[in-house]
């Protein structure tokens, strides 16, 4: 194991633009552990989510933005919920993994690649294109076989359509998506 | 007046159990009145009553303690003297009040300025709605609505609040010309630093005479004035402006929760200065904040000596 | 001697002695930093604190003045605040029509174990008067400036 | 009810496709009860969880368009079924009265959004403003005898200071609205717990995982059904029921009703407007008991 | 006058942030200064010899120290201008290390404004009067507000001291939270063997008054002369016959009754005696629970009871006591877990508190000392123990450590294998906190011998799993979340302000923290005093504390009130209002204001005046500053006095 030098290896501007973006304030954690109690993927996390914030508090920026944890955190809350100093540890997740977007970290593939997909279809289409989504996930990923399976049980509900729903304001979406590629090349 | 006789047969039937009635009468010349201490019989027919009655004579009342005297007073006036009451400053035993119903009296200061540079008064006339007036060279006929005091133009109180003899008709509630703190208002809106220079400018002319002290009917401190004292040393007897202005202050917070707003402090100067702004703008706050007008209930106690737990008005700062 | 040119302001404080000054008290022992401009002087109580006081030190050239006393209920006295809150609402209220700002004066409520909030207040009513600026003047070096602004005003 | 309720309708993208039955419900049930929604003109999709995974000012930018749309009809407060939307929505409302961030959002978008509208979920508008008592006189078809089990999902409270709605750990909206309709509510304990969400795409083993402990406990605690309020649990629960029990072993077959459903069945309206039919897992014994029941009582 | 100014370095607490030295050289400038200097340590002996010999060298007439604050020091600088011959009121301090050197880094603005406080100061003392004591009676008795085991001590101590006691207990018996433990740590042994005995001599001492199921009304008065009005609650039990019995507690049919001294553990009858051990050993009927104060039927206790001391009409009754100091030991009370939803906020029977499991534990409780299940009677296998529920958790306002929470939870463990050989108990913690004698090797015990299972972490939920509860929490140094099934959990709930903490504050004029704890006069000097003279605090109302601690407590408060009974009379503090007649019109406004009523009417020469009462005037200045004709002046801060101070600070 890694020996670390603690002030060596503590990277201030990492921990001031975390609690910059965030709105948080990391010394308050106390590592009690009661987001990870509660976090319903600690059981597919690489680390913990106290652990991530130890990392964070810390300064460990390259171990917390490898950590494939950041892509699988669902913001469900229950850490900000239940966090004994209000800590919101769901917002640290997204602004960390914002930040792992931005250095090009992929954490894992299949889950980048849908909300990439899931974006692509809101840009061009203003709204969700389920089929679309999907068409895009697979192309992406090669995982044809991913819900090949569903497709008898849901398409005679009427619930499948091929065509997206046509949207006037689409362009508006669309603009929104390309102001913010040009605010991020910035 | 009309009921003037009447007012003179109530006080003759009082004067007896009586040391001295205040009331008003004729001056150096017929567009002014003045007060008048009827002590005998002789005195009572001298008095008038007239929109010219304009001294509010409960300012003599806590010189005169300990002495059984009669006041006539008008609505306004009458409300200096419930404040007197219920600061305990005289006792109701040894007044005897009466009242009439006023119709509103005159602000010398805008019969001069509508006469301009125009010599000796020969005659006034007054009517229910003009004032005629016969100077030197001509004759001078003014609207009497457009001469009353400001106070006049929003009073609500035209009878008097207390009293043992009322003689004439109540009047009621009126409907007031004027709501009230219309000036207040506006000067509000003025910048800071206009605010701020105004009473420089305005209190750099007072001469420190305190006629606007004498002749408030709640100034009781005497000869104990905090203008004067050493102990506490709150003023310096320097002509800065600076004290100047302090003493308004002062004079308008001694009197929060307590001013009726008679006018006197402005009538009496004489140099012109607004003093009366700065009472009123206490007034209104006070009123904002309690729900409190002084002078109507003597049984009352003063916002300023009580309090809640809870203040509803009151919006503390949130750090 | 005057106040740090630039970098000061004049800052008053009427503190009650049983909470608000044991409150400055608690931030001093734990070390909660606060900017110089404000001078605490103590009394017993809030209720001891005569509005004109206040009116006092600004017109004798103060740019703030801070008074702070126990939180209504948890006076020393019982109910020396409660006659405080009246009076100095009241003053607060007063202060505009003379031409200073209603922000140049506030009055709070600090306990003595409260040492982080004092330091919170402290902070913001200084940061609030320098926001502000100095007060006009009467009289001194800086009257000067304030007859200039007049006659910019008039 | 002495007013008219008028609210803006956001449908969210899964109402068009997946969660087809929760809007049809959703909009048949508020009709029986005289509450007036008017559809969001131009609605674009609020951005959901993929925006916020990738910026804040972007996730509010989609959002915020919307609510600018709602404001735009004159109406000052929106409903959503999707607590997905409703987060975001409410989100952007919140974050967006911060100056600074503010302009950020302004500047992806055509113009200056106004985004002063009040978002509150189906669920939230039928208990509070609605109310459970009139509800409850408006039951025509009572579910007598259908044990259900109540099941939030993770974000339709949270964070609390935002949505401001019901107890944090323990809401008790569906299980009021569920008694007030007559059936039996069995106190599920995993009320809050998260279903996988999205993952059932990207890590379908997450979701067989908690998806799968969500319906094992619901049939511990005797439970012949769920009752959701929110299209993505619904989706994992209802339409991945098959996939969970290949992948955990279980033989689940439990109905996963959106509470419209159940009201607009209580209330008297035809399956066929609830889209009952739309269901995965065949609801038809659970329905059957209840109709049995009621004949039962009757005779 | 002439000042001298003495400029304190206080080692380097003030030097290293303000030039004392330039400090002492600007003052010797001021008017009326004709010494100042700077000192190392002004409250030193060198430091005080160094006032007193400037005094006499210089003839001083006053003295200005520049140094801590006047509640740290101003005592000691009184006593030293004294020793020197000056009226101990001709002496002022500038706070120049709390206001200044420990809230700023800058050396030229502190250096600065030190230089504007001392100015202030010399300009007040010019303005200070020599003010001189009066001497007055008191009364030898002493109030002791709670009935647990901080209270019993001081109580003791007192009586025992040969003082009065009037000892005022709001529930039926005393014995307070200590009545209900089983065990006490670290010894392990028997609370009620330790406790029992202190309370029977409470009931037996002749120096001893006790009301129990009494509240405090109202308080009124001063030190040396306290007037105590006491609520006597109904008990619907003549308790002068009451003998303790019990008959009427075995015939009571109606057996629904709230037990509130076994933590709601099962139920109890609606006429009731608290415990066997209970002092005083008296019945009293719960009226929410009683069928015949309720529908007017039943009164088998009133049939059955030998002497005949049944009363349902019983109202409260009120009397008074004349005290001179008063004890506060009203202890503290249990933080309402029911907010943490994620525990079940009490919908789970078997999710009791610690202090619930305690009367499981006891002997004398309901369940006669076995350990069960609430929900099903079952003997647990696995306990669960859960730390820091409602402290060290700012989200439920609680940031506070409660202090025996980790030792009472070591304890509990140890008990529970006691009582059940084959249980196994976990602890989720998140730090131990075993800070006194035998305490560390108390809880290594707990894990060493007993095999308690510690747990680093806190719990995120419970939930009911089948008949058991699943427990999940994190185990921080695995890294990992953790799962436990477990029988039964115990929550080790944190301690919090009692409840009416707050009100009885008001009536005594005494300050508490945020939480409800009340303020101790200074933190590390004056545990015990509050800023009221003649109150005093002992035990958990001044913070959470476990039993050594209160005892030690309630001793030192019984030494804190023999001292201040040792002389026959106080000396009043001469910091009160005086009336100049000439200047007072009668008005009355001070009357009407003072919260004391320590101004009176009186007449001179006719005319009505404002006279104040130099006993009673507690020296507010409320009088002061209501008077416009600045008539009443409160010595020490007169209107000069701080209009000198704002002069001296404005200065254009």
């Amino acid at each position: 194991m890694k020996v670390i030098n603690i002030n060596l290896s503590y990277n201030s501007d990492f921990v001031s633009q975390v609690e910059e973006e965030s709105g948080q304030k990391l010394n308050l954690c106390y590592q009690c552990g009661k987001c990870t109690a509660g976090c319903p993927y600690t059981a597919e996390y690489d680390i913990s989510v106290s652990q991530i914030m130890r990392l964070t508090q810390t300064g460990q920026k390259d171990k917390v933005l490898q950590s494939k944890s950041l892509w699988l955190c669902a913001t469900c809350e229950s850490c900000t919920a239940r966090c004994p100093n209000k800590i919101d540890v769901a917002r640290i997740m997204d602004v960390l993994r914002h930040m792992a977007r931005r250095e090009g970290y992929t954490g894992i593939r299949t889950v980048k690649t849908f909300w990439d997909s899931f974006l692509n279809s809101v840009r061009s289409n203003g709204r969700v294109f389920e089929v679309g989504l999907l068409a895009n996930y697979i192309s992406h990923t090669g995982r044809f076989w991913t819900d090949i399976g569903l497709g008898p049980k849901i398409l005679p509900k009427g619930k499948i359509h091929f065509k997206p729903v046509e949207m006037k304001g689409k362009k508006e979406v669309t603009k929104i998506f390309m102001r913010f590629k040009q605010e991020s090349a910035k | 007046m009309k009921f003037q006789e009447e007012l003179k047969d109530s006080i003759r039937k009082a004067l007896p159990d009586l040391d001295v009635v205040l009331g008003w009468c004729g001056s150096f010349d017929p567009l002014h009145a003045t007060p008048h201490f009827i002590r005998r019989e002789e005195d009572i027919d001298k008095l008038e009553i007239s929109p010219l009655s304009v001294h509010n004579l409960a300012t003599y009342l806590p010189g005169l303690r300990g002495k059984k005297v009669g006041i006539v007073v008008k609505g306004c006036d009458s409300r200096s003297v419930v404040e007197l009451l219920q600061e305990n400053l005289i006792n109701r035993e040894d007044i005897t009040i009466f009242g009439f119903p006023c119709t509103g009296v005159v602000d010398q200061a805008k019969i001069k300025k509508a006469l301009g540079h125009a010599g000796n008064v020969r005659t006034c006339d007054i009517s229910d709605s003009a004032i005629v007036i016969q100077t030197e060279d001509k004759a001078h006929s003014l609207t009497l609505t457009q001469m009353l005091a400001d106070k006049c133009r929003t009073c609500r109180y035209p009878d008097a609040i207390i009293s043992d003899y009322f003689v004439g008709d109540k009047i009621g509630e009126p409907a007031p010309l004027e709501t009230d703190y219309a000036a207040l208002e506006a000067f509000e809106s003025l910048s800071v630093p206009e605010r701020f220079g105004y009473w420089l400018k305005e209190l750099d002319r007072c001469i420190r005479c305190y006629a606007c002290r004498s002749a408030c009917p709640l100034c009781v401190c005497r000869d104990h004035c905090a203008a004067e004292s050493r102990d506490p040393h709150w003023l310096s007897q320097e002509n800065n402006v600076r004290d100047k202005v302090m003493f308004q202050v002062i004079h308008a917070y001694h009197m929060a929760g307590r001013c009726t707003e008679c006018g006197e402090c402005q009538r009496a100067c004489p140099v012109d200065i607004p003093v009366l702004m700065l009472k009123q703008k206490m007034n209104r706050e006070i009123r904002d904040i309690f729900q409190y007008e002084a002078g109507v209930d003597p049984e009352a106690t003063p916002p300023l000596l009580s309090f809640n737990m809870e203040e509803e008005n009151i919006t503390e700062k949130e750090w | 001697m005057p106040v740090l040119k630039g970098k000061e302001l004049r800052i008053v404080g009427f503190l009650c002695n049983w909470c608000s000054y044991g409150g400055a008290d608690t931030a001093g022992v734990g070390r909660f930093n606060q900017p110089t401009d404000l001078r605490i002087i103590r009394v017993p109580c809030s209720g001891r604190i005569d509005p004109l006081f206040v009116v006092k030190a600004l017109m004798n050239g103060a740019d703030g003045v801070l008074v702070s006393g126990c939180h209504p209920r948890d006076c020393h006295y019982a109910e020396g605040n409660f006659y405080a809150r009246r009076r100095l609402e009241i003053m607060q209220r007063f202060l505009p029509v003379l031409g200073y700002e209603a922000e140049r004066f506030e009055y709070t409520w600090v306990s003595a174990s409260e040492g982080q909030r004092w330091q919170q207040v402290v902070a913001s009513f200084t940061d609030q008067i320098h926001k502000l600026g100095p007060a006009p003047k009467i009289i001194g070096p800086q009257a000067a400036d304030t007859l200039n602004q007049m006659a910019a005003a008039l | 009810m002495n007013k008219p309720l008028n609210y803006a309708y956001y449908p969210g993208c899964s109402s068009t496709g997946t969660s087809l039955e929760y809007d049809m419900s959703s909009r048949a049930v508020c009709a029986a009860l005289d509450i007036n929604l008017t559809d969001v003109p131009d609605w674009s999709c609020c951005g959901s969880t993929p925006a916020h995974t990738v910026d804040h000012s972007l996730s509010s930018a989609l959002s915020a368009r919307n609510l600018d749309q709602v404001a735009s009809m004159g109406l000052d407060s929106c409903v959503s079924p999707c607590p997905s939307c409703l987060a975001n929505l409410k989100t952007a409302k919140h974050r967006m009265e911060d100056a600074g961030f503010r302009d950020k959002v302004n500047n992806l978008l055509d113009k200056p959004a106004d985004t002063r509208v009040e978002t509150k979920s189906v669920l939230q508008i039928l208990v509070e403003d609605y109310g459970i008592e009139n509800i409850r006189k408006k039951v025509v078809k009572p579910l007598t005898g259908l044990v259900v089990g109540a099941y939030y999902g993770c974000i339709l409270n949270r964070p609390a200071e935002l949505m401001q709605f019901d107890d944090l750990e323990h809401p008790m909206a569906m299980d009021n609205i569920m008694e007030a309709l007559g059936a039996t509510v069995v106190p599920f304990p995993l009320k809050v717990e998260c279903c996988g969400a999205s993952f059932g795409i990207p890590r379908k083993d997450v979701v067989m995982r908690l998806s799968g402990k969500l319906l094992d406990t619901a049939h511990g605690i005797g439970a012949m059904a769920l009752v959701t309020a929110c299209p993505l649990c619904q989706m994992n629960l209802d339409m991945r029921q098959n996939q969970i029990n290949k992948a955990n072993g279980s033989k689940h077959t439990m109905p996963i009703f959106y509470f419209t459903q159940l009201m607009g069945l209580a209330l008297g309206l035809p399956e066929k407007e609830l889209g009952i039919g739309k269901l995965c897992v065949s609801p038809r014994n659970v329905l059957d008991a209840i109709d049995a029941n009621l004949k039962e009582k009757a005779a | 006058m002439k000042i001298g100014v003495f400029v304190c370095h206080c080692g380097s607490n003030i030097e290293a942030t303000v030039d004392t030295a330039a400090v002492a050289a600007a003052s010797r400038e001021f008017p009326d200064v004709v010494f100042a200097t700077d000192t190392m340590y002004t409250c030193s002996e060198p430091g005080q010899d160094e006032i007193v010999a400037a005094i006499k060298e210089h003839n001083l007439g006053g003295v200005v120290v520049a140094s801590c604050t006047p509640r740290m020091h101003e005592q000691t600088f009184r006593r030293t201008v004294e020793r020197a011959g000056l009226n101990r009121y001709l002496f002022e301090m500038a706070n120049i290390r709390e206001h200044v050197s420990w809230i700023g880094k800058d050396r030229e603005s502190n250096t600065n404004k030190s230089v504007d406080l001392v100015r202030m100061a010399t300009e007040k003392l010019m303005r200070n009067r020599p003010l001189y004591s009066k001497k007055f009676d008191i009364n030898k008795r002493v109030l002791v507000i709670g009935g647990g085991v901080a209270g019993i001590q001081a109580a003791l101590d007192c009586a025992d001291g040969g003082l009065e006691v009037v000892m005022v207990e709001k529930a039926p018996t005393i014995g307070g939270k200590m009545a209900k433990l089983d065990k006490t740590f670290p010894t392990v042994d028997c609370s009620s063997c330790i406790l029992g005995p202190r309370m029977v001599d409470v009931a037996q001492h002749p120096n001893i008054t006790l009301y129990a199921y009494s509240e405090i009304e109202e308080i009124n008065g001063y030190v040396g002369n306290f007037e105590i009005k006491v609520k006597k609650k109904a008990t619907y039990v003549d308790w002068d016959s009451c003998t303790g019995c019990g008959i009427c507690m075995e015939k009571c049919p109606s057996k629904k009754a709230t037990d509130t001294f076994n933590e709601g553990i099962g139920k109890t009858t609606a006429i009731n005696i608290p415990f066997p051990q209970a002092i005083p050993k008296k019945a009293k009927i719960d009226p929410d629970f009683c069928t015949k104060i309720q529908k007017g039927k039943c009164g088998v206790c009133a049939k059955l009871c030998p002497s005949g001391c049944i009363n349902y009409e019983m109202q409260d009754e009120f009397v008074t006591e004349k005290v001179g100091a008063i004890v506060t030991a009203t202890g503290f009370d249990l933080f309402d877990w029911s907010i943490y939803g994620e525990y079940g906020a009490g919908r789970y029977p078997d999710v009791i508190t610690s202090l619930q499991y305690e009367r499981m534990l006891s002997a004398s409780g309901p369940t006669g000392g076995h350990i069960k299940r609430p929900s099903d009677g079952k003997e647990p296998k696995n306990v669960v123990f859960i730390q820091c529920v409602g402290s060290r958790d700012k989200s439920v306002g609680r940031p506070y450590c409660s202090g025996f929470c980790c030792m009472y939870t070591a304890k509990q463990a140890i008990l529970t294998k006691d009582h059940l050989p084959d249980s196994q108990s976990y602890v989720f913690y998140m730090d131990i906190r075993a800070i006194g004698k035998l305490y560390d090797e108390f809880t290594r015990r707990a894990m060493e011998e007993y095999d308690t299972k510690y747990i680093r972490g806190r719990v995120s939920m419970i939930y009911p799993q089948g008949d058991r509860l699943l427990v999940r929490g994190a185990d921080t140094l695995m890294g990992a979340q953790v799962e436990v099934d477990a029988d039964l959990v115990v929550l080790a709930v944190g301690a919090e302000a009692a409840a009416g903490a707050g009100e009885l504050a008001e009536k005594l004029r005494i300050s508490y923290d945020s939480y409800g704890f009340y303020m101790e006069g200074h933190p590390k000097l004056k545990p015990v005093e509050t800023n009221t003279a003649g109150v005093y605090l002992a035990g958990a109302c001044q913070g959470p504390k476990d039993i050594p601690s209160s005892v030690g407590q309630g001793s030192a408060a019984a030494a804190k009130v023999l001292g201040l009974f040792s002389k026959d009379q106080l000396e009043s503090d001469p910091q009160v209002s005086v009336v100049d007649i000439k200047r007072c019109i009668g008005c009355g406004k001070c009357i009407q204001t003072c919260p004391f009523g320590a101004i009176k009417e009186m007449e001179f020469r006719g005319m009505a005046k404002a006279d104040v009462i130099e006993t009673i005037c507690q020296g507010c200045g409320i009088c002061t500053s209501t008077c416009p004709q600045g008539a009443v002046q409160l010595q020490h801060f007169t209107d000069n006095q701080i209009l000198s101070e704002v002069n001296a600070l404005c200065r254009f």
